[in-house]
C-alpha cells in the first residue's frame, strides 16, 4: 500500500508538471484555435532567460551580448531602493523573495516575447489554413531551440526553486516541497484560466475572437489585440510552467521540454484542449497512469500503454475527458 | 486552399510552364552543384547558367507549341534519368534516391492531410511498420526481398486502415494527436523483450545491400564517369547506387503519376469535399467516413512504397530510425511548405526535405562557430516560407505563372517607378554589401547568383516581387488579373 | 488598410533587408567551396618538427624497443590508399549530434577542434595540417548513414574519428568495412568496437566492461543484499545492465529491473518501484538529467540506498545538478573529472580556459584525451600517410605500451587482434564536502581480466 | 386537400423529430407529387430545413416515415440518398470553396461516376472516357446556367448570386428526379427573383424534374408552385394550392406574428 501511495504522490507530481504545460497550450488553443507545438521551447527560452537574470554575472542576462564570456569582471549586484535585485548565490540558490522577483521579471518578458511572436511570426499565417500556423510554431520550435543550444550551450545548468526544505510527510507518502508548491500553483492557474475565459469581460471577447473573427470585428472587438494577448498570456503561463518545471527536473536544457511538450499534449488532449480543468486532470492522469504502469505492469510499457489508453480514450470522447463536444452544423 | 492552373478546357495539366521549368532547374542545379563542392566550382557555375539560359529559351519557344504536360512529364523524366551522370559523387545519387523515397511518404501524406484535410503525425510509424516487416522476413526468414516487400507493403496498408478508424471520431487536433501517439507507441513497441529476437532490438535489423544483376553492374561500371570515379570500388558503388536509385525513381515516378491521376479522378475530388464540407459531400453522394479511411489506407500504401524504398536504399532498420520528427514531422512541414493539395508541392518538399538540410548544414560550417544555429536557420526558412508563401513553394510559383507575361513586365516596371528612392538606396546598398562579401568569399558563385537574376528577369524578380508586395500591401496587382488567381 | 498605417515590418526598409539577409548567406555558402582552396596553410611548408606539436608525449616513444624502431622503420614502405591525404594537409571527417536530443555531446568536436587548431598553428603533423569536417547527425542513424556516406563518398576524408553513438555506428559498420575506409576512436561504449576487422577501432571501455566493474565492486563489499538495476532502455543500458549482472554473479540478489525512455522527464516511479522492493543497492546506467532527479528525489523520500552509477553520469557536473544528493555515489570511471585537483588534470583545463573554454567538463576532457590519440596515431605515421600505414602503425608501432595519454591512468594497447583501446576502469565515489572524486578506490580492473 | 392522382413521388408521414426536447417537427405529412413544383414555407425556426435534413437524411426523425417513389427512405443511408434520385441546394451555402466551378459540378456527379481507386490511379481508359463524359454533363449544365464565364473559377471568390447558381447546377448535374431547394431566393433583388421563378419553372420541365422548394419569398412560391405546405412550430397547419393557402386562418394567424419576418426578408 505504501508502494501505491508513493506512486500515486510521485506521479502527481510530474503530472502537475506535465498539466501546468498542459494549461498553456490549452489557453493558446482557446485564445486563437492553434495548436502551439512551440509552447515548450518557448517555456524553455524563457526559463533559461529567468535562469541568466538570477546569475551572479549580471550583464549575462542581456541576451546575446555575450559581455559575459569575456569580460567577467563587470560583475554586479544591481539594488533597487536598497533591495538587492539578485538575492542569493550560484551554489545556495535563490532566497525566496528573490526567486519572486526573478520569476516577475521573466514572466513579463515572456508576455512581451509571446505578443512580439504572434505580431511578427504568427499574425502573417493567420485566416489561411490551420496547418500553416501549426508549421509557424515548428519553425519557432526549431529555432528556439537551436538559439538556446547556441546562447547556453547543451549542458544542463542547475534552476532555483523557491522551496527547498524537506519533503513533507503526509504518512502514507511524503511530497518534496517544491511538487507541493508546483500542485498549487497548477490549481490556482487552473482557476485563473478558468475564470478569465469565464467570467471575464477581456476573455469572454478572447474567445470570440477566436471562435468567430469576423463576427467578433463586426460587434467591436479588436480581434488582433486578442490574438496578441491570447499568445501573450500563453507565453506567460508557459513561463511559470516552466520555472517550475527545470528545478524539478534538476535542472534547464535546451532539450528540457520536448519529452514534458509530447506528455503535455497527450494530457491536453485527453483532458479535452478547450478545458483547463481538463489540462491540470489530465496531466495528473498520464503522471500517474505512468507511474503505475511502471509499478505494476513493467517500465516498458510505460509509454505504450499511456499513449495506447490516450487514443483509446479519444475513441470514447472524441473531445476529451471535459471537453465541449463538438457541434455538427448543417 | 489549392490553385491549380486550368485551362480552357478544363483539364488540370500538371506542371510547369516555363517559368516554372526554369525555377525549378535553377533550384535543382543551384542545390546540386552548391553541394557538390567540386574542384572546379567555376565550370559548374558557368554550366548551371547554360543550362538555365537553355531551358529557359528552350521553355519560351515551347510554351505556345506545346501547351501540354507530356513534354514537360518527358523532360522531367529524362532528366531524373540521367541524374547518376549529373551528380559529382555517389553521395549525391544516394540523397537523390531518398528524395524518390521521402516524395512516396509525402504523397501519401498529401492524399490524407492535403486532399482529405485529415492531419496525421503517424506516417513515421507506418514507414516502420513497412521497412521492419521487410527487414524481419528477408534477414530473418531469408524471403526474396521483393516477395517481402510485397507483404510489407500490403500488411502496411492493412494497418493505414486501423489507423484511419480514429478518424471517423477525431477532428482536427485531437486526430493529430492521436496518430502522434500512435507514432510515440511504435519505437518502443520494437524494443521490447517479447519482440527482440525478430526485432533486433536497439541494435535493430542490418541488411546487404541490393546490388544490380550482373550485366546491368558491369554496363554502369563501364559508363561511369570516369573523372568522379577512379578506382574500382567508387565504380561498383555507382553501379549499386545508381541501381538502387532505378528502382526509387521508378517508384517515385509510379507514385507520383498515380497522385496526379487520383488528384484529379473522382476520387480527388470527394476528398477534397470531404476536407470542404463534410455535409455537402454526404449531400452530394459521398460516403465520408468510408472516404475518410480509404484517403488513410492509399496514403498508407504509399507509406508502404516508401518503407520498402527505404530499407532499400538506407539498409539498416532500428527503432531510433523512426523518430518523430525525422519521419512523422518534417515530411508533414516540407508537405506544406511544397504547397498541400497539389502535384507538385510533394516533390519540391521531398527536394527541401533532403536537401535543405544539407545546403543549410553547408551554411552554417561555412559561418563557423555558428553551426550549432542550424536549427534556427531552418526555423526561419519554414517561418518564411509559411508566412509569405502561404499557399506553399509551388502554390507560389503558379500564382506568379497564372499571370500573363506581358503584363507582369508592365507591371514591374510601374512597380518599380512607385517605390520610394529610400527602397532603391537600401536595395543598392544591400547589393554593395552582397558584392563585397562576394569579395572577400568567392566570385564565381556571385556571377552565377546574379546571371540567375538577369537571366529570367520577370519571372524571378515578380517571384520576389510577390514577396515584397506581402511586404508593400499598398502596390495592388491589377484587378483582373486578381480575380484570375485568387 | 491605407498605405500610410504600415506596420514597420512591412516596409521597404524591411523589403530590403529581407532580401539582404537571403542574398547574403545564399552568396555565403555559394562561395564556400572557393574558401576551401584558399585556406591552405602557408607555414605548414616550413616546418618539419612534428615533436614540437606533440609535446612531452613523444619523448617516451623514440626510447622504444629495437623491434618497435624496424616496425617504425616497415611504415615508411607501406603503399596504400592516400584519399585526403596531400603534403600540406589531411582531411579527417567525423560526425556528431550538434542538434537534437544528444546535442550535449557537442562539446566533444569543440574540445578536439580547439587541440587541433593548436597543433595546427604548430605546423601541424608530420608537416600536413589537420582539417576536420564534422557533420550533424542528430543521433539519429539514418542521418548517420547519409552524413558519412557524404563524408567518404564527397569530401573524401581520410578517415573517420571518434564518431559518436551506438545506433549510427551500427548503422555505417557495414558500410565503412566494405568501403574499407578506417574509423579510428569510436565514441560509443559498445562491446563490439574490439573485432570488428582491422580499420574499425574503438576508444573508450565498453559498457559491459563498466558493469561488470560496478558489479564486482558490489559483489565484494555489498555481499547478500538486495539490489535492483534502472537502466535506459537502449545498447548503453542494457549492455551495462548486462555486464553488471556478470560482475555480481550471485553474491546479490536482484530484486528487480527497470528500464525508462531516452526522452522521459523523470525515472523516479521507477526507482521508487525498486527501492520499495528492497532493493539496498541501485545500479543505474542512465543519462545525467534523469540520474540527478533519481538521486534528489530519493533523498527528499527519506530513503538511503547505495548507488552505483556508469561513468556517463559521473562527473561534477552531475554532482552540482543533483544539488548535494549524489554524496558518496559509486561510479565507474577511466578518465578524470575537471574537478580532479591533480595538477595534470587541472593543466588541460586550463588548456580549455585558455581557449574561451569558460566551464570545461568532462567531455572536453574527454576530446583532449582522444584528440592525443588520433595525434599520436598520425605522428607515428609520419611523412608516409596511406590508409594501409596507418593501420599498421596503429597496430604494431603506436600503441604498444609505451605511449600513454595524459590524462589516462595506464598505456594505450592496441593489437591486431583487439582493437579497442582503454580497456581499464576504477570505482569512484562521489565526495560532495570536497568536490571530487574519490579514485580509484580497490584496483583498477582491467576489462581482460573482467571478459572470462 | 387534393391528392395526387398517382401515387406521390415523396410521401412524408408524421414525421416527427426532437432536439434535447425541443420538438422540432411534430408529426407532419405531405405529399409531394411527381414533376410538382411544392413550396414549403412557414416562418423562421418552422422546422423547414429540418424537414430538408431529415428527407436527405442528415437526421433521422424519431418517427414516421418517408417514402421516395416507393422506397422507405429511412433504410438508406445519407450518401446513397443522391442515387436514388434526391438531390438539394443549402441555404446558406455550403460548396467547396477551394475546387473550381467546374470541380464542383463534377462532385455533384460522384454517384453516377464508377471508376474504383486503383483504375482511377492507373487512368485506365476505361476511367478517361467516364470522366470526358462527366465532363461534358457538367459543362452543358453550366452552360444552361449561365455560368461558363466562370468555369474554372474557384468558388470562394465568387459573388453570393453565382455560388448559389454554382448550387443548383451541382445539384442538377447528379441526374436527380427530386430537387430540394433551400431557399433560392436568398440574397437576390426583385428583379432577380422573378427570373429565378420562371428558371425554376423551365428547370423543372427541361430536366423533368419534381421540386421542393422552401422560400422565405411568398410570391416567388405563390407564382410557381403547385401545392404548398405550411409549416408553424414543427407542425404542420395547412396544405393545398396557393390561392388555398392564401386563404387558411391559421396561416394568417402563423404570419402575423412574424410580419417583420415574410415576404420582403432577405
Amino acid at each position: 500500500m505504501e508502494t501505491f501511495f508513493a506512486q500515486l504522490a510521485n506521479g502527481a507530481s510530474t503530472g502537475a508538471l506535465y498539466g501546468l504545460l498542459a494549461l498553456a497550450l490549452v489557453f493558446i488553443f482557446r485564445a486563437t484555435d492553434v495548436v502551439n507545438f512551440a509552447q515548450g521551447e518557448m517555456a524553455m527560452f524563457s526559463t533559461y532567460l529567468g535562469w541568466s537574470i538570477s546569475r551572479p554575472l549580471s550583464l549575462s542576462w542581456i541576451p546575446f551580448l555575450g559581455v559575459d564570456r569575456h569580460l567577467n569582471l563587470l560583475t554586479w549586484r544591481p539594488e533597487v531602493f536598497g533591495l538587492p535585485l539578485y538575492l542569493g548565490s550560484e551554489n545556495d540558490g535563490l532566497t525566496r523573495l528573490g526567486y519572486l522577483v526573478v520569476l516577475v521579471v521573466t514572466v513579463a518578458i515572456a508576455f512581451v516575447m509571446g505578443a512580439l511572436i504572434e505580431r511578427l511570426l504568427i499574425r502573417p499565417s493567420e485566416g489561411k489554413n490551420l496547418l500553416n500556423a501549426v508549421i509557424v510554431t515548428l519553425g519557432i520550435f526549431a529555432f528556439l531551440n537551436s538559439l538556446a543550444n547556441f546562447r547556453y550551450g547543451p549542458v544542463p545548468q542547475t534552476y532555483p526553486a523557491p522551496f527547498r526544505g524537506d519533503a513533507v510527510d503526509f504518512g502514507l507518502f511524503k511530497m518534496s516541497q517544491h511538487s507541493l508548491f508546483a500542485l498549487v500553483v497548477a490549481a490556482v492557474l487552473m482557476i485563473a484560466v478558468y475564470v478569465f475565459f469565464q467570467r471575464t469581460k477581456l476573455g469572454l471577447g478572447v474567445r470570440a475572437a477566436a471562435l468567430n473573427p469576423s463576427a467578433s470585428q463586426l460587434m467591436g472587438i479588436n480581434t488582433g489585440r486578442m490574438l496578441t494577448l491570447g499568445w501573450a498570456l500563453a507565453a506567460a503561463i508557459g513561463c511559470v510552467a516552466g520555472m517550475l518545471i527545470a528545478p524539478a527536473l534538476s535542472g534547464i536544457s535546451p532539450n528540457l521540454m520536448f519529452g514534458i511538450l509530447l506528455y503535455g499534449f497527450a494530457a491536453a488532449v485527453l483532458g479535452g484542449l478547450d478545458s483547463a480543468l481538463g489540462a491540470v486532470v489530465g496531466g495528473i492522469a498520464v503522471g500517474v497512469g505512468q507511474s503505475m504502469v511502471v509499478q505494476y505492469v513493467g517500465s516498458q510499457w510505460s509509454d505504450i500503454i499511456a499513449f495506447g489508453l490516450i487514443i483509446a480514450i479519444l475513441m470514447v470522447r472524441p473531445t476529451g475527458l471535459f471537453g465541449a463536444p463538438a457541434v455538427k452544423k448543417v | 486552399m489549392h490553385q491549380t492552373a486550368h485551362y480552357r478546357d478544363g483539364v488540370e495539366r500538371f506542371v510547369p510552364s516555363p517559368s516554372e521549368a526554369v525555377l525549378l532547374a535553377a533550384l535543382v542545379l543551384f542545390c546540386w552543384k552548391l553541394y557538390g563542392g567540386t574542384e572546379n566550382d567555376a565550370v559548374a557555375g558557368l554550366s548551371s547558367v547554360v543550362v538555365v539560359v537553355v531551358a529557359w529559351v528552350v521553355g519560351v519557344s515551347l510554351r505556345a507549341a506545346l501547351n501540354d504536360m507530356r513534354w514537360w512529364l518527358l523532360l522531367g523524366f529524362l532528366v531524373a534519368l540521367i541524374v547518376p551522370w549529373l551528380g559529382a559523387n555517389t553521395f549525391q545519387v544516394g540523397v537523390m534516391s531518398q528524395v524518390c523515397v521521402f516524395a512516396l511518404l509525402i504523397f501519401g501524406l498529401n492524399v490524407v492531410t492535403g486532399y482529405t484535410g485529415q492531419i496525421s503525425l503517424g506516417h513515421g510509424a507506418l514507414v516502420g511498420i513497412s521497412a521492419y516487416i521487410i527487414a524481419i522476413l528477408s534477414s530473418n526468414y531469408g524471403w526474396n526481398v521483393f516477395a517481402a516487400m510485397t507483404v510489407g507493403i500490403s500488411v502496411t496498408t492493412a494497418f493505414g486502415f486501423v489507423l484511419g478508424i480514429p478518424a471517423l471520431r477525431l477532428a482536427g487536433p485531437y486526430l493529430a494527436i492521436a496518430t502522434l501517439a500512435a507514432a510515440l507507441i511504435f519505437p518502443p513497441l520494437l524494443k521490447l523483450d517479447t519482440f527482440e529476437d525478430y526485432t533486433g532490438g536497439i541494435q535493430g535489423l542490418h541488411e546487404t545491400r541490393l546490388s544490380p544483376p550482373g550485366p546491368i553492374e558491369s554496363f554502369l561500371k563501364e559508363h561511369a564517369p570516369s573523372d568522379a570515379y577512379q578506382n574500382d570500388f567508387q565504380r561498383r558503388k555507382f553501379a549499386e547506387e545508381s541501381y538502387l536509385y532505378y528502382i526509387s525513381l521508378a517508384a517515385g515516378v509510379v507514385g507520383l503519376v498515380t497522385l496526379w491521376n487520383l488528384g484529379r479522378s473522382r476520387f480527388g475530388r470527394a476528398f477534397v469535399a470531404v476536407r470542404d464540407s463534410e455535409v455537402a459531400a454526404t449531400s452530394m453522394g459521398i460516403n465520408v467516413p468510408l472516404y475518410k479511411v480509404t484517403a488513410f489506407g492509399i496514403s498508407a500504401l504509399y507509406a508502404g512504397f516508401a518503407g520498402a524504398a527505404f530499407f532499400l536504399v538506407i539498409a539498416f532498420v532500428a527503432p531510433e530510425s523512426f523518430d518523430l520528427v525525422n519521419l512523422s514531422i518534417n515530411p508533414l512541414a516540407y508537405l506544406v511548405i511544397g504547397g498541400l493539395a497539389t502535384t507538385g508541392g510533394p516533390v519540391v518538399g521531398a527536394f527541401g526535405y533532403m536537401w535543405v538540410p544539407r545546403v543549410i548544414n553547408k551554411i552554417a560550417t561555412v559561418s563557423g562557430d555558428f553551426d550549432k544555429l542550424q536549427g534556427a536557420m531552418t526555423g526561419l526558412l519554414l517561418i518564411v516560407v509559411m508566412t509569405r508563401l502561404p499557399q506553399g513553394v509551388w502554390g507560389g510559383v503558379r500564382r506568379v505563372n497564372a499571370l500573363s507575361w506581358q503584363r507582369l513586365a508592365g507591371d514591374s516596371w510601374a512597380w518599380a517607378f512607385q517605390r520610394s528612392p529610400l527602397f532603391w538606396a537600401g536595395l543598392a546598398l544591400a547589393a554593395v554589401v552582397v558584392v563585397l562579401i562576394a569579395q572577400f568569399i568567392g566570385t564565381v558563385w556571385a556571377v552565377f547568383a546574379l546571371a540567375l537574376l538577369i537571366v529570367a528577369p520577370h519571372d524571378v524578380w515578380s517571384g520576389a516581387g510577390d514577396v515584397l508586395r506581402r511586404l508593400n500591401p499598398g502596390w495592388k496587382r491589377n484587378a483582373s488579373i486578381q480575380a484570375d488567381v485568387t | 488598410m491605407s498605405r500610410d498605417r504600415k506596420p514597420w515590418y512591412r516596409t521597404p526598409w524591411m523589403a530590403a533587408l529581407f532580401l539582404a539577409a537571403f542574398a547574403l548567406p545564399v552568396l555565403a555558402v555559394a562561395c564556400g567551396d572557393d574558401d576551401d582552396n584558399t585556406t591552405t596553410p602557408t607555414k605548414a611548408a616550413t616546418t618539419s618538427a612534428a615533436t614540437t606539436a606533440t609535446g612531452s608525449a613523444t619523448g617516451s616513444a623514440s626510447a622504444s624497443a629495437s623491434a618497435t624502431t624496424d616496425a617504425k622503420a616497415q611504415i615508411d614502405t607501406i603503399k596504400g590508399d592516400t584519399t585526403g591525404v596531400t603534403d600540406k594537409e589531411v582531411k579527417i571527417g567525423s560526425y556528431v549530434a550538434k542538434t537534437g536530443p544528444a546535442s550535449i555531446y557537442d562539446d566533444i568536436e569543440k574540445g578536439w577542434n580547439i587541440y587541433f587548431d593548436e597543433v595546427n598553428k604548430k605546423g601541424g603533423i608530420a608537416g600536413r595540417q589537420i582539417k576536420f569536417i564534422v557533420d550533424d547527425d542528430g543521433y539519429n542513424p539514418v542521418n548517420t548513414v547519409n552524413v558519412v556516406k557524404k563524408l567518404v563518398e564527397q569530401d573524401q576524408v581520410f578517415t573517420l574519428f571518434n564518431g559518436l553513438g551506438t545506433p549510427g555506428g551500427n548503422a555505417v559498420l557495414p558500410y565503412l568495412k566494405d568501403a574499407k575506409v578506417p574509423s579510428l576512436f569510436i565514441a560509443s561504449g559498445d562491446a563490439k568496437w574490439g573485432d570488428q576487422g582491422s580499420t574499425i577501432i574503438g576508444l573508450q571501455p565498453d559498457y559491459v566492461t563498466e558493469g561488470t566493474t560496478l558489479g564486482k565492486y558490489m559483489a565484494q563489499n555489498y555481499k547478500g543484499k538486495k539490489y535492483g538495476i534502472l537502466f535506459q532502455n537502449d545498447d548503453f543500458g542494457k549492455e551495462g545492465r548486462d555486464g553488471l549482472k556478470k560482475g555480481v554473479g550471485g553474491a546479490l540478489t536482484l530484486v528487480d529491473e527497470e528500464t525508462y525512455e531516452a526522452n522521459a522527464p523523470d525515472i523516479n516511479a521507477q526507482a521508487t518501484k525498486l527501492i520499495n522492493a528492497g532493493a539496498e543497492v541501485l545500479g543505474v546506467f542512465a543519462t545525467p538529467t534523469q540520474f540527478a532527479g533519481a538521486l534528489k528525489y530519493v533523498k527528499a523520500q527519506g530513503k538511503s540506498v547505495v548507488w552505483f552509477s556508469s561513468a556517463v553520469t559521473a562527473s561534477s557536473s552531475t554532482a552540482k545538478l543533483a544539488e548535494g544528493a549524489m554524496d558518496g555515489v559509486f561510479s565507474a570511471g577511466y578518465l578524470p573529472d575537471p574537478s580532479d585537483p591533480d595538477p595534470i588534470v587541472q593543466k588541460v583545463v586550463q588548456f580549455f580556459k585558455d581557449h574561451g573554454v569558460a566551464n570545461p567538463n568532462s567531455f572536453h576532457l574527454y576530446s583532449y584525451m582522444a584528440a592525443e590519440h588520433l595525434e599520436r596515431l598520425l605522428t607515428v605515421v609520419g611523412k608516409n600517410l596511406n590508409r594501409e600505414s596507418l593501420i599498421y602503425a596503429l597496430d604494431n608501432v603506436a600503441f604498444q605500451g609505451d605511449w600513454k595519454s595524459t590524462l589516462l591512468r595506464q598505456p594505450s594497447i592496441v593489437t591486431k587482434s583487439d582493437h579497442k583501446v582503454i580497456e581499464y576502469e576504477w570505482i569512484q565515489k562521489w565526495d560532495e564536502k570536497a568536490g571530487k572524486f574519490q579514485y580509484p578506490i580497490g584496483d583498477i580492473i582491467n576489462s581482460e581480466t573482467t571478459k572470462r | 386537400m387534393t391528392v395526387a392522382p398517382a401515387p406521390a413521388l415523396l410521401q412524408v408521414r408524421d414525421v416527427t423529430i426532437t432536439f434535447g426536447g425541443l420538438v422540432a417537427l411534430d408529426s407532419v405529412s405531405f405529399d409531394v407529387g411527381s414533376g410538382e413544383i411544392v413550396g414549403l414555407i412557414g416562418p423562421n425556426g418552422a422546422g423547414k430545413t429540418t424537414m430538408f435534413n431529415c428527407v436527405t437524411r442528415l437526421y433521422r426523425p424519431d418517427r414516421g416515415s418517408i417514402t421516395f417513389d416507393g422506397r422507405d427512405l429511412l433504410r438508406v443511408p445519407a450518401h446513397r440518398v443522391a442515387a436514388c434520385g434526391i438531390t438539394r441546394t443549402f441555404q446558406n451555402l455550403a460548396l467547396f470553396p477551394s475546387l473550381t466551378v467546374l470541380d464542383n459540378v463534377l462532385v455533384g456527379q460522384h454517384h453516377l461516376l464508377h471508376a474504383d481507386a486503383v483504375s482511377s490511379s492507373l487512368r485506365l481508359p476505361t476511367v478517361v472516357s467516364e470522366e470526358r463524359a462527366a465532363r461534358a454533363e457538367a459543362c452543358e449544365i453550366i452552360n444552361y446556367l449561365d455560368l461558363d464565364a466562370y468555369r474554372n473559377t474557384y468558388v470562394r471568390s465568387l459573388p453570393y448570386g453565382v455560388q448559389k447558381r454554382v448550387e443548383t447546377a451541382r445539384a442538377l448535374v447528379g441526374r436527380p428526379r427530386l430537387l430540394l431547394l433551400d431557399e433560392p431566393a436568398g440574397g437576390l433583388n426583385h428583379e432577380e427573383v422573378t427570373r429565378l421563378g420562371e428558371q425554376i419553372r423551365a428547370i423543372r420541365d427541361r430536366f423533368a424534374l419534381t421540386v421542393l422548394l422552401v422560400e422565405h419569398h411568398m410570391s416567388l412560391v405563390m407564382a410557381i408552385s403547385d401545392h404548398v405546405a405550411v409549416l408553424d412550430f414543427g407542425r404542420r397547419i395547412a396544405v393545398g394550392t396557393p390561392a388555398e393557402v392564401q386563404r387558411n386562418p391559421a396561416v394568417v394567424e402563423a404570419y402575423l406574428g412574424g410580419q417583420d419576418e415574410d415576404g420582403t426578408h432577405a
